[in-house]
This record gives C-alpha cells, structure tokens and sequence, in this order.
C-alpha cells in the first residue's frame, strides 16, 4: 500500500536514538504510567512493576515473533494455537503422557521436539506462501487449524501436569531474584532488535515489506525471507508455550485462547505499519506494556468489567491517536 | 563507434521470445541479439513491449515461449537473482526501489558488505556501506542525503539512485529501461556520459529511449519493437529518426534483406 | 431493582434455597448440601473487621459468573467485605487470571477467592498467594496444587450425570421404550468443565442400560454453534434423537430453537439455571436444567474465609448441589435468584 | 503493497462476467460438495442445503458488510461486539428490558436504535481513521473494547427474552416456506455487489484500495471513502446481531463469540487481497459457503471436534491452493 500524501512519516527509519526520542507511543505509555500513579499507591512498586513485567511476558515474547512477518508484509494468524500446540508437546513428550503415553523424553529433547513441530507449521504456511503467493492471512489460518487440532489430539483434550522442575523452570523460576520469563522476554527482545538492525535478513525484512517486487528485482531471495519471518514467529510462539508451562504450572489445552488479538495489537499500537515495511521491537516493546499496564492499573483500581472494557476502548484510541499526532 | 572494433560476438541472444498476458500479446516471437560490448538501443511505441523484452533478459518476468543465451549457453532466467549471478544488472523503467529504505540501503540492497557468519545473518557494515554511497553520489554529483528515504527524493533524483546502483557491482551486461525519462537535460548529460564510460570498461549495454536524439548519440544499433512484433534493427550511427519513426509506427518493412543491409 | 432483589436473596439464601431444593428432592434424591452452610447467620455476625477479599472468575461472559459477581458487590455493600474488595474478570485467559491473582496479591487482599479457568492454569499463582500467607478459597473450580482453606463448589462430573438423567427421566416420561439415543452438545474442547461435564454424561450412560449416546459434537457453549450443530443431528439422525443433553444452556436454547424450526419436541437438559432457558419450560414439560448456585458458592465462601481468618477450622471441601429445575420448580426459581 | 511480478492477476479488476468464469475459490467449493455428497446421503438434500445457508447467513452478512473495508485497505475487527451490542441494544429497547427498564420503544425504532449505534461506532473509527491517518486496525480494536463494555452495559450480561415477534421475524420467520435470514442474507449481497460494480461509491472503494494516494490526486474524497466503508461495515454487523435475534430466538450477550475471525477469513478465501484493491461480493459468498459447507458437511459425519479442526486446516490450504494454481 503505498503511504498517504500526509503522512510521509509512516516510512519511519529503523531504530536509531533520535528516532526513539520521537517516539510517539511512549507519550501514551508514559500517560498511563503517571495516571495510574496518582490514582493508587501500589501500582508504581517495585513488586507491581515486576508483576506487570511478567505478566506482560507471554504476550510480548508472542508479540516479537509476530512483529517479524507483520514487517515483512505478511501476518500470522497461527501464533495462539502453535503456543498452545507446541507448549502441550513440550509437556506430554516430558512426561511421556497421552499420546506419547509411555515414551518420555529428556526435558531438553522434549523442548527441542515443540520447538520443531512449531517450526514444522510455520514452514508449511510460510512455503505456501512465499512459493505459491497464498496471502499468509489464509495459510496461516489454515495452521490455526491444524495445530488446534493436534493440540487436542496430543493431549488428549486434557491438562498436563506433574511437568518435571526443569521444564517449568524456564518460565517459572527466579534469576537472582528476578522472575526467568522476564529475563527471557528481555533477552529475546534484544536479539530481536540486533537481527533487525544489524544483519542482512534484518535488512530484507524491512526491504520486502516495504516493497516486495522491487526487493525481488534487486536481488533479495523474497521466498527465503517471507518464509523465514512465519518460521520465526511460530518459533517465537513455542517458546511463548514454553514459558507458559513455567507461568502456570502445567500445560493446558486452552492456554493459547484469546491470545491471537493482543500480539497483533501489541505491534500495531507499537507503530508498526499492518501493511509492512516499518516498525521495530522497542516499538512492540511499548505497545505490549500499554496494553499491561492498562489492565494491570484498571484492576488496582478494581474496575469492574464493563467499565475495564470501555477505558481500554478509550484508553487505545488516545493512545494511537497521540502516537499519530506527535508524528509531524 | 566503429562497427569493426566490436565484430559480431553476440553475449546475449533472445530467440522467438513470445509473452501473453491474458488477451494481451505482450512479445511475439521477438528476436533480440546484444554484441559483446555494444550499447544496443531499443525503441519503439508505448506499449510495444519493449519493457517486457527486457524484463525477461532480467528475470523480472519469464518469457512464455522462446530461449535465452548468455554467452552462447542457454540459460533459464528464472529470477532477477539469476540474471545478477550471470553479470546482468537492471536500471528499470518503474525504477524497483524500496521507498521505505534509505538511498544507501537501496544502492547496496543484496550485495550488503558484511562480516561475520555471512549469508543472511551477516552483520552489516553500515558505515562502510555509507561512505562507498557517498562517494558513489558524489561521482555521478546526485547531491541527496545517502541517509534519506528514498520515497522522500524526487522523482529524477530516485531514478538516479536507481541508475547508481548498476555501478557498483562489476556487470558485464547493463540493462537500462528509460534512464533519463525524469531527468533534467544536464542529468541526462551525465547518465549518456556514464553509458559511454561504461562502454569503455567493456560493458554491453541495452538502452530504451524514446528520445531519439540519445538513442542516435548513444546507441551502435537500434532495434525496434512495434506491437510486440520484431520491427528490424538499424545501424545507430547512420540511422535517421524518420527511419526509426517509420518502423515504429508501420513494423518491418516487407523487404526482409533491408534489415541486414541496414546493420551488416 | 436487580439489586433489591438480589439482596433478599442473600439474606434469605440459606433457607429459600433449602426450600428449593426440597422441591427438587421430590424428582431426586439430592440433598441441599451445603447450602446449610450458606446460612445467612454469619453475616450478620460480621464481626469488627470486615477482610478485603479478591474474587477472580474465567470470564463474565458467563452469567454464571456475572451471578458471582452481583453476589460479590451485595456482599460489599452490606458491607460484609471490605469496600476495597476487588472482582476480577480473566477474560477466559488463563495467563490473565495469574495476573489477576498477582494484582490481588500486591494489593494485600485478606482473602483470596478464585474460580480458575482449568484447575491446573493456576497452579503457580495459588503458591504465591500461599508464600504471600494470603488464604484461598477456590470456588466453583478447584485448583490442582497449592493450599486451599476450602473448596466451594458444585460438583460438575455430577451435574453432567444428574443432568443426562433427568434427562432419560424425561425421555422415559415422553415415550415408552426400551432403550433411549441421547445425543450431546459439549463445550469448548480442552476446557475442565467440558471434560467432567462429558464425564458425567459418559457415566450416566455407562450406568443405565437403557441409555445410548447417539452422537457427541461441540457447540464451544454458544447458542449460535450449538443451533448448527443440533441442525446438523437432525439431518443425519433425525426422529433417532430421543433427547438431548446440553453441556450448558446457552445451548440448550441452541438445541430447543433448532428442534422447534424442525417441527420437533424432544427432551432437552442443560446445566447452570440460565434464566432465559428455564423461562422456556412453561411451554414444556420435558425441558430441564441443574442450577448451580453461585450466590451461594461466594456467600459461603465469604463466609467459610472469614470463619478461617477467625481462628476457625473449615472443611476441606463444600459442595453445593445443584437444583434441579424443571417445569415444576421453574417460576419459583425464576422469582427467587432472577426477581 | 505492489503485485509481484508473478502474480500479475492480484490486480484482479472489478467483477465482470469473465472474470466470474475464472474465479478460482469456486473450484475448491465444488471439491467440497463433490467429496460431502459421496461421503454422505444427506448431504446434498434440499433440506439441508437450506440449513447451509442458514447457518452462513449470520456470518455471510458480516462478511459482505467486512469486505468493504478490506477492499479498501482497511480492516474492521469490531464487527463481532458491534453485532452483539446492536442485536442486545434492539432486544432491551423493544423489551424495555435492563439499561432501558420501562421504556420498551415499537419494534422499528428500536431497530433503529441499534442501527444508529452501530453507524455511530462505525463513524467514531472510520472518523479517526481517516481524518488523523490512524490504522484501522486500532481504531476498530479500541472500538471492539468500548462496544463490548457497552453489550455488557446494555444487557446487564444477560440473555434477554421474550422479544417481540415482529422483532425476532426478521432472522427467524419464513417465507414462501423459505427462511428470511437467508432471504435478508441474498438482497444485502446483490446490493452490495451492484453498489460496488455500479456506482462512483463502488469504483472509488477499489481506487483508494489499490493506491490512497493516487486516489487522492485524483480528486477522490478519501476521507469520506475510508470512513464510509468503516460505517457499512458496522451497519451490516448491526444487520447480523437483528437476524440473530430471530435464528436464536432471543439476545445472548455472547452472541458474537467467535464471529470475528470467520467473517473476514471467508473474505480472503474469496479471493479478496487483505491489502485492499481487490476482490469482490461474489467472492466473499464463495468463501462464506467454503467455510459454512465444511462445518456441515463434517458435522454430518459425525467428525469429532480434534478431527474437525485437522480437516478444517486441511481443506483451507487445499482451498486456497487450488484458487491461487487456477489463476495462471
Ligand atoms: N503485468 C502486465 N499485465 C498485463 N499486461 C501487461 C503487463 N505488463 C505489460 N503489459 C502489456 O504488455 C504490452 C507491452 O508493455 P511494455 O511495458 O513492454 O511496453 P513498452 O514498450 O515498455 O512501453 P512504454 O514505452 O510505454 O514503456 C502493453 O500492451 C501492456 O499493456
Ligand atoms: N516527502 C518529502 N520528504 C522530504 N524531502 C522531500 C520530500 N519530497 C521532496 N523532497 C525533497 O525536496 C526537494 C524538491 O523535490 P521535488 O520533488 O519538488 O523536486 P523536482 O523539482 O520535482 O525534481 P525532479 O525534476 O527530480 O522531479 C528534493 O531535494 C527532495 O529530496
Ligand atoms: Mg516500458
Ligand atoms: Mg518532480
């Protein structure tokens, strides 16, 4: 989609200093921090500002992988469902449970085997897309499906639990004090952001969503990069079930539910362009802690449901619209 | 150019090359030979078909009928990167730049300097990259920020970023679709300049223009599309731009011998 | 006026609900459970301090829920717990409800009250409620590891099993047969309440010969899905189908709508007491639901919880029957919990 | 986004009956009734094809009233609560039930209410969509949030009954022994596709689609078009929550549960281009019949839910594989 007359600035540059000075959701970010601030004690503590972090984690580790392909044009739908899927294999090839009823794995090996199968699915929805031009809103779709599926069939329709210490231990433990899942949200955020700014395939991202035959007749090999952006976030996602077995305790079938919408969200209010070629992750970053920070501050405050769901809807469209504002 | 100093080495020969688009009959068993360090005008009416010509040499669309050899060895062009693999490099009409990247990115985009483990993860070498841009700019005296978004350059300055990137790989085969179709008179000056120097370093050229006055100055021969159909080919020194007009307008004469008096 | 209504309930609950009860007890032999317990005499003796108590739900989608959650607010106002007592609503987001419980938990809350998503989704943040020396009361769903003072609920495998006979009592009442084909509508796959629900109906099968599970497809608790689905049953089964058993009434309206545009009349139970399916069993005598309670569930909770922040012992475990609605009992039920 | 190269048919133009003759979905549509009518006896008898399209009304109404926007390089993710709070806002009105206790309105204007909601949400994301250059895909996420607070709000969360019978007649009664949500479902297609092949409206729907700013140099109102198609959207999900009242006889505050992904994924499975330009209504019907087929089809046969979901997966990549193999 080529950008409005207006505004010239949707073409922003990648992650430079000057440019995250001028960052416009950070404006609603801090908004919030400061509102909720004056209105309750407890929410700027150290212990809240660390609850919100993890609270904050499964979506954001969702939301990195997924800003990848929505950079390079494409999205992917699939992301709840392969967490789920790939978390439930994790924990039933640890356990030797249900379908893999008798046959435990190391922990590693069992890792290792929801990390595959993840990218197992993103390889298919990212090779039909890429070789045969399917838009990956219907193959990623299509994965949704399938992993769905065989997340009940590997489970058996039923929770996991008993997972050995040292699966759980990679979402659910405590480094120095501080909560693992966070660490590892951090850390991948900072890879992330290095693999965009500093490397080649970072480049081709950005080259490809921004214009992809013009990226193909200038040499880039788009089939390569379009599919590698879904097997990412179908890896990203794995490890987002990865770190949910450590959040919850045990893996349970419906743990991808309701958590397609937010990664999405998460990007897009970061300031990535839904039709690709800008955006970053510090971006991704802001636009996963405005959407914790609001809920984590709106049930401080104990509002209840029907007000929470009105303050977010009010809540966002200031937020994008200070973003779009502080643009020019 | 003398005829003799080149002989009659053909580097790139295109045979009965037919492209359908739908209904549309883009190319109709066209036949295209470039000699080894020639610059080989193509003209031609709008829509003519002359763009699709050479997107098939650049792998940009693939021809639905007819071969292409490079270098006497047939080849299947398959995509812009294989026509880069073969020495082919591409200034194209609708100039394939990417707006949301800088003038740097876009001159160096898929041959990035980098270090490390190489291939797609390598970590680039930005600063190199920016000051070999710079110095590429100044060269071809384009006075644009090497750090400014390309959509934000003006339309003759995108297409000279576009031409600069031909530069910088080592091509043995140069493609250029409209070069000079938005630049001012002494931009063109400079592109026609540059097709010359690039001549001398051994390079053969493929030039579409529709000013004939360029094409005259440049070209060592012209030929002509007209309605996807061969129209002949003519000795660009010699040439006059009634001749051209004439075939772009009417196709091949019926005498066939006429084309081969006009070049051989 | 919801409101006024829902304050004569609580304060009457515990003798009203027996009464109740003892109506059902007529068809059942269900006892009133703990409903005894959900005496009101507790709360007038709320005694000094009133707790600051948390309640987190899996998703007020559920009218079940939103009951909690009228009941909760009644609960505020009379002021038996704290006006800074917080209601939490997980969105059906497991990762949500630990937040939620994490919230609770920084906010100091006396009393913890959790309905989980799925037993085992909360495993973790039960444990930081015990480090944090927070008491829980798990209610309607337990929790699979962690300590609980108590555990306040209806028992699903049951009401899955209650419900599927009643529904062969109809069956048996509607027609004179030898065996009976009861087809399902489950919930949404992978959900607790969809496998003990499921595992009640297996069961009643299982125990009563005369009964045959025809067919078994979810609905995902929506009346829109379930409609298609039970459309679908009737294309391929059709005069088959002696009955259908709903794994809640969402979508026994579902099923009820479907027979209907078919020109069909057969069996339908459901669980949960959703005003609007039992409004539907003036019209026939073969419709039915087990109600749960959950005003009583909170009111007992509140209730047992602070009995425990009293120095008291509670029981391990409370479960509240549910009632069996049918076209007997209906208005009175209409008029007691929905005014 | 432009088209690459090889895909040159992506700028598929405006239906046309030769364009119809190609159309690729159609191919997958008839797979699937070729496979369920050998599969199953009941399968293609009338009275089930009737149930088919009963069942895909609701969400073919949405996805007619969705393809405006996504033709226009816009999305609408409110469309599920936009249809919930429309269909509980004219079941309280007409009942003067809840939030509007005693003060039931006649039939007609309480439809009317609901549909003068719908638009103004509509107009609140197509307005700061299209004057501040907003994403769609935030404005219509924030309104998701303020449009389910206000269901809940409305509905005091729950289920309304006893709704008059003009009101349920709509979606729920018959004629000439036909069901008239399917009737309601086919006079808003022909509507929509003649409105898109015929008029200014639909032509400049397609322009701004395929380039907003050449669209704009041209002397098209954008802002009018983008924000327009934002309002439809919204209004037809208002139609969807009316004739839901009639298929399930009352008003659930869960009724659009779910309802957003199919609606926009029929779309795409249309053919439609999620990047806007092109696609059209009688793709979108193709899509909705995929969708609505399957479902039934596996119903019939009695697949369990873990089987439906493989099958599902399964025949969506089929599906869009053989639309996007056709167009060569
Ligand atoms: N992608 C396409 N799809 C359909 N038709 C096409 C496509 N590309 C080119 N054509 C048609 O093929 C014919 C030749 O086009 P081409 O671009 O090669 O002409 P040209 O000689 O380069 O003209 P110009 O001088 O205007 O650039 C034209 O009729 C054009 O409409
Ligand atoms: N959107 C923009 N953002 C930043 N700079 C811009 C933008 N558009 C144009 N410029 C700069 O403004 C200057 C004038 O641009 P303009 O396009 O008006 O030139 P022009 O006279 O039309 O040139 P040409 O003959 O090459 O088309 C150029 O230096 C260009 O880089
Ligand atoms: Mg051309
Ligand atoms: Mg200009």
């Amino acid at each position: 989609m080529s950008s409005s007359a207006v505004d010239v600035s949707v073409v922003r540059r990648r992650l430079t200093l000057m440019e995250l000075s001028r960052y416009g959701p950070v404006i609603g970010l801090i908004g919030l921090y400061v509102a909720f601030t004056l209105l309750n004690d407890r929410f700027l503590t150290v212990q809240n500002q660390v609850n919100v972090l993890q609270q904050v984690s499964i979506i954001g580790i969702m939301a990195i992988g997924v800003t990848f392909p929505i950079l390079c044009a494409e999205i992917d739908l699939s992301i709840a469902q392969v967490m789920e899927v790939a978390g439930l294999t994790m924990a039933t090839l640890a356990v030797g449970a249900r379908l893999f009823e008798g046959s435990a794995l190391p922990v590693p090996a069992a890792i290792l085997g929801g990390l595959l199968l993840a990218a197992a699915f993103g390889t298919l929805s990212g090779y039909v897309t890429a070789r045969f031009g399917v838009p990956s809103f219907m193959t990623t779709l299509a994965v949704l499906f399938l992993a769905d599926g065989l997340g009940l069939i590997v489970s058996g329709n039923r929770p996991i639990i008993g997972l050995p210490a040292s699966l759980t231990g990679v979402g659910g433990s405590r480094v120095f004090g501080f909560p693992s899942i966070v660490i590892v949200f951090a850390v991948l955020l900072v890879l992330s952001q290095l693999l965009l700014s500093y490397t080649r395939f970072g480049l081709y991202i950005y080259a490809v969503g921004g214009d992809r035959t013009a990226a193909e007749r200038m040499g880039i090999d788009v089939m390569t990069v379009r599919m590698g952006t879904l097997v990412i976030s179908s890896l990203f996602a794995a490890v987002a079930g990865l770190v949910t077995l450590g959040r919850i305790g045990s893996a349970v079938p419906t743990m991808g539910a309701g958590l397609l919408l937010p990664p999405i969200a998460a990007v897009i209010l970061g300031g990535a362009d839904l039709f690709g070629g800008s955006g970053n992750m510090v971006g991704t970053l802001v636009g996963v802690l405005i959407l914790g920070v609001l809920q984590n501050g709106l049930n401080l405050l104990g509002v209840d449901p029907a007000g929470q769901l009105v303050a977010q809807g009010i809540v966002l469209m200031l937020a994008v619209l200070a973003n779009v504002l502080g643009r020019d | 150019m003398d005829e003799g100093t080149q002989g009659h080495d053909p580097i790139v020969v295109m045979e009965d090359i037919t492209k359908r688009y739908g209904e549309v009959v883009a190319l109709e068993d066209v036949t295209l030979e470039l000699r080894r360090n020639e610059v080989l005008a193509l003209a031609g009416d709008n829509g003519a078909g002359k763009s699709t010509l050479i997107k098939c040499l650049a792998g940009a669309v693939r021809p639905d009928d007819g071969t292409i050899r490079v270098d006497g060895e047939v080849v299947e062009m398959d995509s812009p990167r294989t026509a880069k693999r073969l020495g082919i490099e591409t200034t194209f009409q609708d100039l394939a730049v990417a707006g949301n990247l800088t003038v740097t990115q876009n001159v160096f985009l898929g041959r990035e300097r980098a270090s490390g483990p190489g291939g797609l993860f390598g970590i680039l070498d930005k600063s190199s990259m920016r000051r070999r841009a710079r110095e590429l700019l100044e060269e071809l005296e384009i006075g644009v920020d090497v750090e400014e978004k390309v959509s934000n350059l003006s339309g003759g300055e995108r297409q000279l970023v576009s031409i600069s990137r031909t530069l910088l790989s080592d091509p043995k085969i140069v493609i250029m679709d409209e070069p000079t179709s938005a630049l001012s008179v002494e931009g063109a000056e400079r592109v026609l300049d540059l097709i010359d120097r690039m001549q001398a370093q051994g390079i053969s050229i493929i030039l579409i223009s529709h000013n004939l006055d360029h094409i005259r100055r440049a070209a060592d021969r012209v030929q002509i599309l007209h309605q996807g159909t061969d129209a002949g080919v003519l000795d660009g020194a010699t040439v006059t731009q009634d001749e051209i007009v004439k075939r772009m307008v009417a196709g091949k004469p019926s005498s066939e011998d006429e084309r081969h008096a006009a070049v051989d | 006026t919801g409101d006024g209504d829902g304050e004569a309930t609580t304060t009457g609950s515990g003798e009203t609900t027996a009464d109740g009860n003892g109506t059902a007890s007529g068809d059942s032999d269900t006892t009133a459970g703990g409903n005894e317990t959900a005496g009101g005499d507790e709360t007038a003796s709320g005694s000094g301090s009133t707790p600051s108590v948390a309640l987190s739900v899996p998703s007020l989608e559920f009218t079940f829920f939103a009951r909690m959650q009228n009941a909760f607010n009644e609960a505020k106002n009379q002021g038996n717990i704290a006006d800074s007592s917080t209601f939490y609503d997980a969105g059906n987001n497991q990762s949500t409800q630990v937040s939620d419980v994490e919230t609770a938990i920084s906010n100091e809350v006396d009393l913890l009250m959790i309905s989980a998503i799925t037993a085992e989704g909360v495993i973790n943040a039960i444990r930081q409620a015990n480090e944090a020396d927070i008491p829980v009361v798990a209610i309607d769903r337990n929790v699979a590891e962690g300590e609980t003072i108590t555990y306040v609920a209806s028992d699903n495998v049951q009401l899955g099993q209650r419900s599927t006979e009643l529904c062969l009592r109809f069956m048996e009442g509607s027609s004179d047969a030898d065996s009976y084909s009861v087809v399902q509508l489950e919930g949404t796959p992978g959900a607790s309440v969809t496998n003990e629900r499921g595992q009640g109906f297996q069961q009643a099968v299982d125990e009563n010969d005369s009964l045959q599970r025809l067919a078994s497809q979810t609905g995902e608790f929506s009346t829109q899905d379930a409609l298609s689905v039970m459309e679908d049953f009737i294309t391929q089964y059709g005069d088959e189908i002696d009955g259908v058993f709903c794994q809640n009434d969402l979508m026994a309206l579902g099923a009820h709508q479907a027979l209907q545009n078919a020109n069909m009349s057969v069996p339908i139970t459901g669980i949960d007491g959703t005003e609007a399916w039992v409004e539907r069993f003036s019209d026939n005598q073969y419709y039915g639901t087990l109600a749960q309670l959950p005003e009583d569930m909170v009111n007992t909770g509140i209730e047992r919880g602070k009995a425990h922040l009293a120095g008291e012992d509670v029981e391990d475990t409370i479960v509240v029957d549910g009632l069996e609605v049918t076209q007997e009992n209906a208005s009175d039920y209409l008029d007691q919990y929905f005014g």
